[in-house]
């Protein structure tokens, strides 16, 4: 995993660029539909400081809103794998937000929370933070029957058996869990730009969607993109500091 | 940010919403601002995009913002139908930019052509709404044409791929449209040219800020007009002040939208004052909508819809 | 110390209902080890989770010290029939597990789990981790971790079922000294005879499922005994005997 | 789990709803912004029969999309599963796919799919594939070792292993994922149908939304809730007829 | 049969490498049945899971059935240390697995599921699922499993290590009787010296941790044995004796 574990990535990237530039000269895709690789590169090379402002904007959302699901979501994990009442009490409710589409409400948010960060951390929140619960939920209810007793037989609290055993089974499912949400969580972000912002790269989409300016779309999307995946990776590291033994010796 | 980097001491907050996004034809706003306007009329002004009428509509009405622009058929329908608490105070275009917008080469060429075709605009548009008032100025039957909803940004890349005949644009959309075709003329057919009364955009507030500050509103939309009349007299600069704010917008389009968009703001023939509101013409406009069935009958008076004693005047 | 009263256990399963132990009426006095022996399936395990409340009883009732059994108690440990190591913890931390629950001082039993592992022959393992230990190994670290805090009474579920012949008879050596020293109420499931002739004070036979006191066994034998010593093996012989003679009414 | 389970639920849905209520009450907020239940109810029973139609065709796009997410997410995963190689190469690939705000995709694939079912069902995929594959590839690889060799003892083919043992052992984290995509799957729909769609529920929220008759935006979104709530439970109702084996006994 | 050339096994840990096996030379003849007895972590498991090719060794060579073995092969049957039954299947359709993997035709061995379940005691909970029987249980379903296709080569890892005396004789003759019938090279590895003497034709001693051969007892005893018997008992006898004394030079 150290430097050769870096180039298949990156082959599989330099690999998708090749295909989607293939694709425009192939088909011929006009540029205000799909420009090429090198229009997106132009683009961003016109405005490289203002886009790279814009991405921290939408980033500082992006982990403000992600770091708030995980202080949320996996108390809440807890609450709802403690007691079965709870669970089924939360579980609908949880699933009925998570079932509106966010973009509906992203105006009502403006309007409740104003124009600044505020609304688009909380859409953040409320896009990624059931993949957080669901997983950190399961994992910690799959934990072996067997090790629940030995903790028990000691007469652990519920907050040990949570600490000391739950949540260190659940580890690599909450893990998954996570890097489900750090996606969401890009997209949350842009969403909430699309209403009430003047900055992230949310914003640079809706201007540059409505002015036809693909090619600038794209570039926004593209630093989104690997956004999300530098995010991703930093999970994955994150993960394997955190769980270094080997997942399948369980 | 889109406030300017004036100390604001002593002046008066007012939080702004363009009517969306940023472009050339909402920039006015940002010409206000560098040229100090709003700093003469003693306001401390915030631009924010907005994001469509009626997101503007609800904002201003929920006490988000100050001010707003917005579509005047829109509001019109928006206040008779859910009762928002927003009024008019100002017209930003005299005549309405909506039209549909086709390219050379689709068979259009004038409204008649348009019997048979396909045309895209975004589900509940003004252009969807008034097309029958249109058609029927043009003598075209209004079933003729068939009407597919599509997103906004969807719209240019819609018609530049041949999936529909046409769209539903602004007409200063010209250039952006002709960019997105690559080499085709655009092909414009303005609504304004067939049914003149309609207003395009208005500056609107909320009913509760109208009666509370009505002064406070009459500065603002005097320092925005002012805005307008500058930016329409000249386009060239407008395009470096939107670009200084908004560096992802193209000087050359916005400066062309604005250029467009100078006959709707102060159309030949037109003499009154930059922001003028006709209470007869909105009695017209009204009667119009509930003719099209876009309102119900008796829902709306002028005064619901425009507070027009705080319409400028000359 | 522990008084069984009646006791049974039934379990639900998706096949229909599983008699595991059947009226059980049983004591065991403070300080007393006794060696529980029956054929696989007969309840012994059941019955040390019913003693550490880990299961309710479908009928009976259990006391321990006096007090009956709803739940857990700390003062009594219970080492499970499979090792049930952390996977994610070293072996050193697996055997403080039980420190860290108690919330006793770290330091101060450190010393006590090195002690420990020394003894069962884990020295230079204490920080790898589970899935690096043979099947035996693990079974000594689950062995450290139940001795690690000395509770009153001790359920020990086949401890030395994965051990070759030398280290069960060095370790059971080593239970017995310990249990010189330092008398506690042991509850001891084993298949061995030897072992249980090693260790026990009472030998409990049960019969096989459903599990039923079929016999208890005294064994007054002067200590330490080991192995090989004529008293002990004739014991041995005595009790395997009684095992391998047919079951009178109890047979099933 | 019978007649009572269902009991907790409803309390926690009336609970939600009474919440809102109340909310829209005491803070006396407009009913341009959040409309009150009673609004809502009245809204739908306006047009219950057109709006129950558009439901269904926003139900038919997403089970449509959602059950080719599956067709094709979980071979996905399997390949990933079995070789390092094509992991780290197809990783990086779908993490971009997924980064991608879909809202932004959507235009395009109106103008390459037309108008119809096609590019909502794409977008359905788009937008729920990736937590089937990233749950489905943890859970397989979280096989437990010794399970793992003992197919292999037996030389079983890659195939055996991943249907008889990987697959059956995964199930209950596939769930999860499954669980995660069939909400993100609605909302998948919903988006495509922003953008082109002349039919289904977020067509209904489009066309509201022009008009701010957010009464009918919110009918159409209970709507959407209920049929993600209906979906999640139809999954959960799955998983326990397919894994009902005790959870914890793994 | 089995060829063992100069087998050498070192773990990698987090914790630095362990020397499990070191320099084995052995072989087992066709139908020869071989016990191995070790101390516990000394390398008899994965000396196991080397003939089985699992794991391929750090150094030497493995030859089954005079092909050097790269992989498992389908002759070769492996019985492990731990049940390891799948949680999902219900008894029978664990026993039934490999003839699934195998792609035979099912009903044909549904009848020898079920005797071999009847034989070690568990009919009526064909239909029950793992964690719904006791350890013992659990480890009898296993041998099932191993016992269902007739293979070449059986490797057996403890098979009886979680079971009480009594059912041990049982099923260690009906071992002794199923190989008098139909004779396969069997590797048995036992922390029983009883069970060593009663089925084996040849015991291997292995070193403490790194596992070397120690030595080799042939036991050239008339078949079938039993336990009780007085020349069985004395083979019992001298190899317990042989394994209590200090080791050589091999010593730790
Ligand atoms: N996967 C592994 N990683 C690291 N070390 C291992 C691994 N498997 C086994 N070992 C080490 O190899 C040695 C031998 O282990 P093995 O399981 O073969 O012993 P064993 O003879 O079967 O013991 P037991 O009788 O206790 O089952 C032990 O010291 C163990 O720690
Ligand atoms: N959770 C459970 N669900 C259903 N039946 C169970 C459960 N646990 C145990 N049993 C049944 O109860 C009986 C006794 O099991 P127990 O584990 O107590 O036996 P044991 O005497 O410890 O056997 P062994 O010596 O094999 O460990 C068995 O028939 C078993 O099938
Ligand atoms: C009534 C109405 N018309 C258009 C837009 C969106 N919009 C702003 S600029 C532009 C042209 C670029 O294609 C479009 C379509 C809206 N929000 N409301
Ligand atoms: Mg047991
Ligand atoms: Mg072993």
């Amino acid at each position: 995993m150290k430097a050769r574990g870096a180039v298949l990535p990156v082959v599989g990237v330099l690999a998708l660029i090749g295909l989607w530039w293939l694709a425009t000269i192939v088909f011929s895709i006009e540029k205000f539909l799909v420009p090429s690789p090198a229009d997106v590169v132009a683009s961003f090379l016109e405005l490289p400081g203002y886009l790279l402002g814009q991405s921290l904007v939408t980033l500082a959302e992006t982990i403000e809103g992600f770091s708030l699901s995980i202080v949320v979501g996996i108390p809440l994990a807890m609450l709802i794998v403690r007691s079965p009442l709870l669970e089924r009490t939360f579980y609908p409710i949880l699933l009925a937000m998570n079932a509106v589409p966010k973009i509906a409400v992203a105006p009502i948010l403006v309007v409740w929370f104003g124009f600044g960060q505020g609304p688009k951390v909380v859409l953040v929140v409320l896009v990624c933070v059931f993949p957080v619960v669901i997983s950190t939920a399961s994992g910690m209810k799959s934990t072996p029957h067997e090790l629940v007793e030995l903790l028990r037989s000691w007469d652990a609290s519920r907050r040990q058996e949570f600490f000391k055993l739950r949540f260190r089974h659940a580890l690599p499912q909450i893990f998954v869990g996570l890097k489900v949400a750090i996606s969401l969580a890009v997209i949350g972000a842009v969403i909430a730009e699309f209403v009430g912002a003047d900055a992230g790269l949310g914003f640079v989409i809706v201007q540059s969607g409505a002015s036809a300016d693909t090619s600038l779309a794209f570039a926004a999307m593209t630093l989104l993109a690997i956004m999300s995946i530098a995010l991703f990776y930093g999970l994955a590291y994150l993960e394997r500091k955190l769980v270094p033994w080997a997942e399948e010796h369980r | 940010g889109g406030s300017g980097g004036t100390p604001s001491a002593g002046r008066d907050k007012v939080g702004y919403l363009t009517s969306f996004g940023t472009f050339g034809r909402d920039a006015y706003a940002y010409v206000a601002q560098e040229k100090g306007f709003f700093t003469e009329a003693g306001l401390d002004v915030t631009i924010t995009p907005g994001s469509g009428t009626v997101d503007v509509l609800k904002l201003v009405a929920g006490g988000r913002a100050d001010v707003g622009t917005a579509d005047f058929t829109a509001t019109a329908i928006t206040v008779a139908k859910e009762k928002l608490p927003v009024t008019a105070v100002a017209a930003v275009h005299q005549r309405s930019l909506a039209a549909i917008i086709s390219l050379e080469g689709n068979g259009i060429t004038r409204p008649a052509d348009l019997a048979g075709k396909k045309i895209a605009d975004q589900a509940g548009s003004t252009n969807q709404v008034m097309f029958p008032v249109y058609a029927k100025a043009a003598g075209l039957d209004p079933a003729s044409v068939r009407f597919v909803p599509a997103a906004p940004p969807a719209l240019p890349q819609l018609l530049a791929s041949r999936q529909v005949d046409g769209i539903g644009q602004f007409v200063v959309g010209r250039p952006l449209i002709e960019a997105a075709a690559r080499g085709k003329k655009a092909v414009v057919l303005p609504y304004g040219d067939l049914v003149p009364d309609l207003y395009g955009n208005v500056v609107v507030t909320s009913k509760d800020l109208a009666a509370r500050n009505p002064a406070l509103v009459r500065r603002f939309t005097a320092a925005l007009l002012k805005g307008l009349g500058y930016a329409i007299e000249h386009p060239d600069e407008l395009g470096a002040i939107l670009k200084k704010y908004q560096p992802a917008q193209d000087a050359g389009v916005a400066a062309a939208e604005i250029g467009l968009m100078a006959s709707y703001v102060r159309p030949a023939g037109f003499t009154g004052p930059l922001g003028q509101v006709a209470e007869a013409r909105v009695g017209k406009i009204i009667g119009t909508l509930t003719d099209a069935g876009a309102i119900p009958a008796g829902a709306l008076t002028p005064a619901d819809v425009v507070s027009f004693g705080l319409v400028p005047r000359s | 110390m522990i008084v069984l009263d009646g006791v049974a256990q039934v379990f639900d399963g998706r096949a229909g209902p599983v008699q595991a132990l059947a009226g059980i009426d049983f004591e065991v006095g403070e300080n007393e080890f006794v060696a529980i022996i029956g054929r696989s399936g007969c309840g012994k395990s059941t019955l040390l989770r019913l003693i550490a409340g880990l299961l309710p009883p479908t009928r009976g009732r259990i006391f321990v010290g006096g007090e009956p059994v709803t739940r857990p108690r700390r003062d009594v440990s219970v080492m499970f029939q499979r090792p049930a190591l952390l996977p994610w913890r070293s072996v050193l931390a697996n055997v403080m597990l039980p420190i860290e629950i108690f919330g006793l001082e770290r330091k101060s039993y450190r010393d006590r789990a090195h002690e420990l592992l020394e003894l069962v022959g884990l020295r230079g393992f204490e920080k790898r981790l589970p899935h690096e230990l043979s099947g035996g190994m693990q079974q000594r670290v689950s062995l450290c971790r139940s001795l690690i805090h000395a509770p009153a009474v001790m359920l020990m579920d086949e401890p030395f079922s994965a051990l070759d012949a030398l280290t069960r008879t060095e370790l059971s050596g080593e239970l017995q000294r310990i249990q010189l020293e330092q008398p506690r109420t042991v509850v001891f499931v084993t298949h061995s005879i030897e072992e249980a002739v090693v260790l026990a004070d009472r030998v409990a036979v049960l019969t096989p499922r459903p599990g039923r006191l079929r016999k208890t066994v005294d064994l007054a034998l002067p200590r330490p005994r080991v192995p090989g010593r004529p008293d002990v093996d004739q014991a041995g012989r005595e009790l395997r005997d009684l095992l391998t003679a047919p079951f009178g009414e109890e047979a099933t």
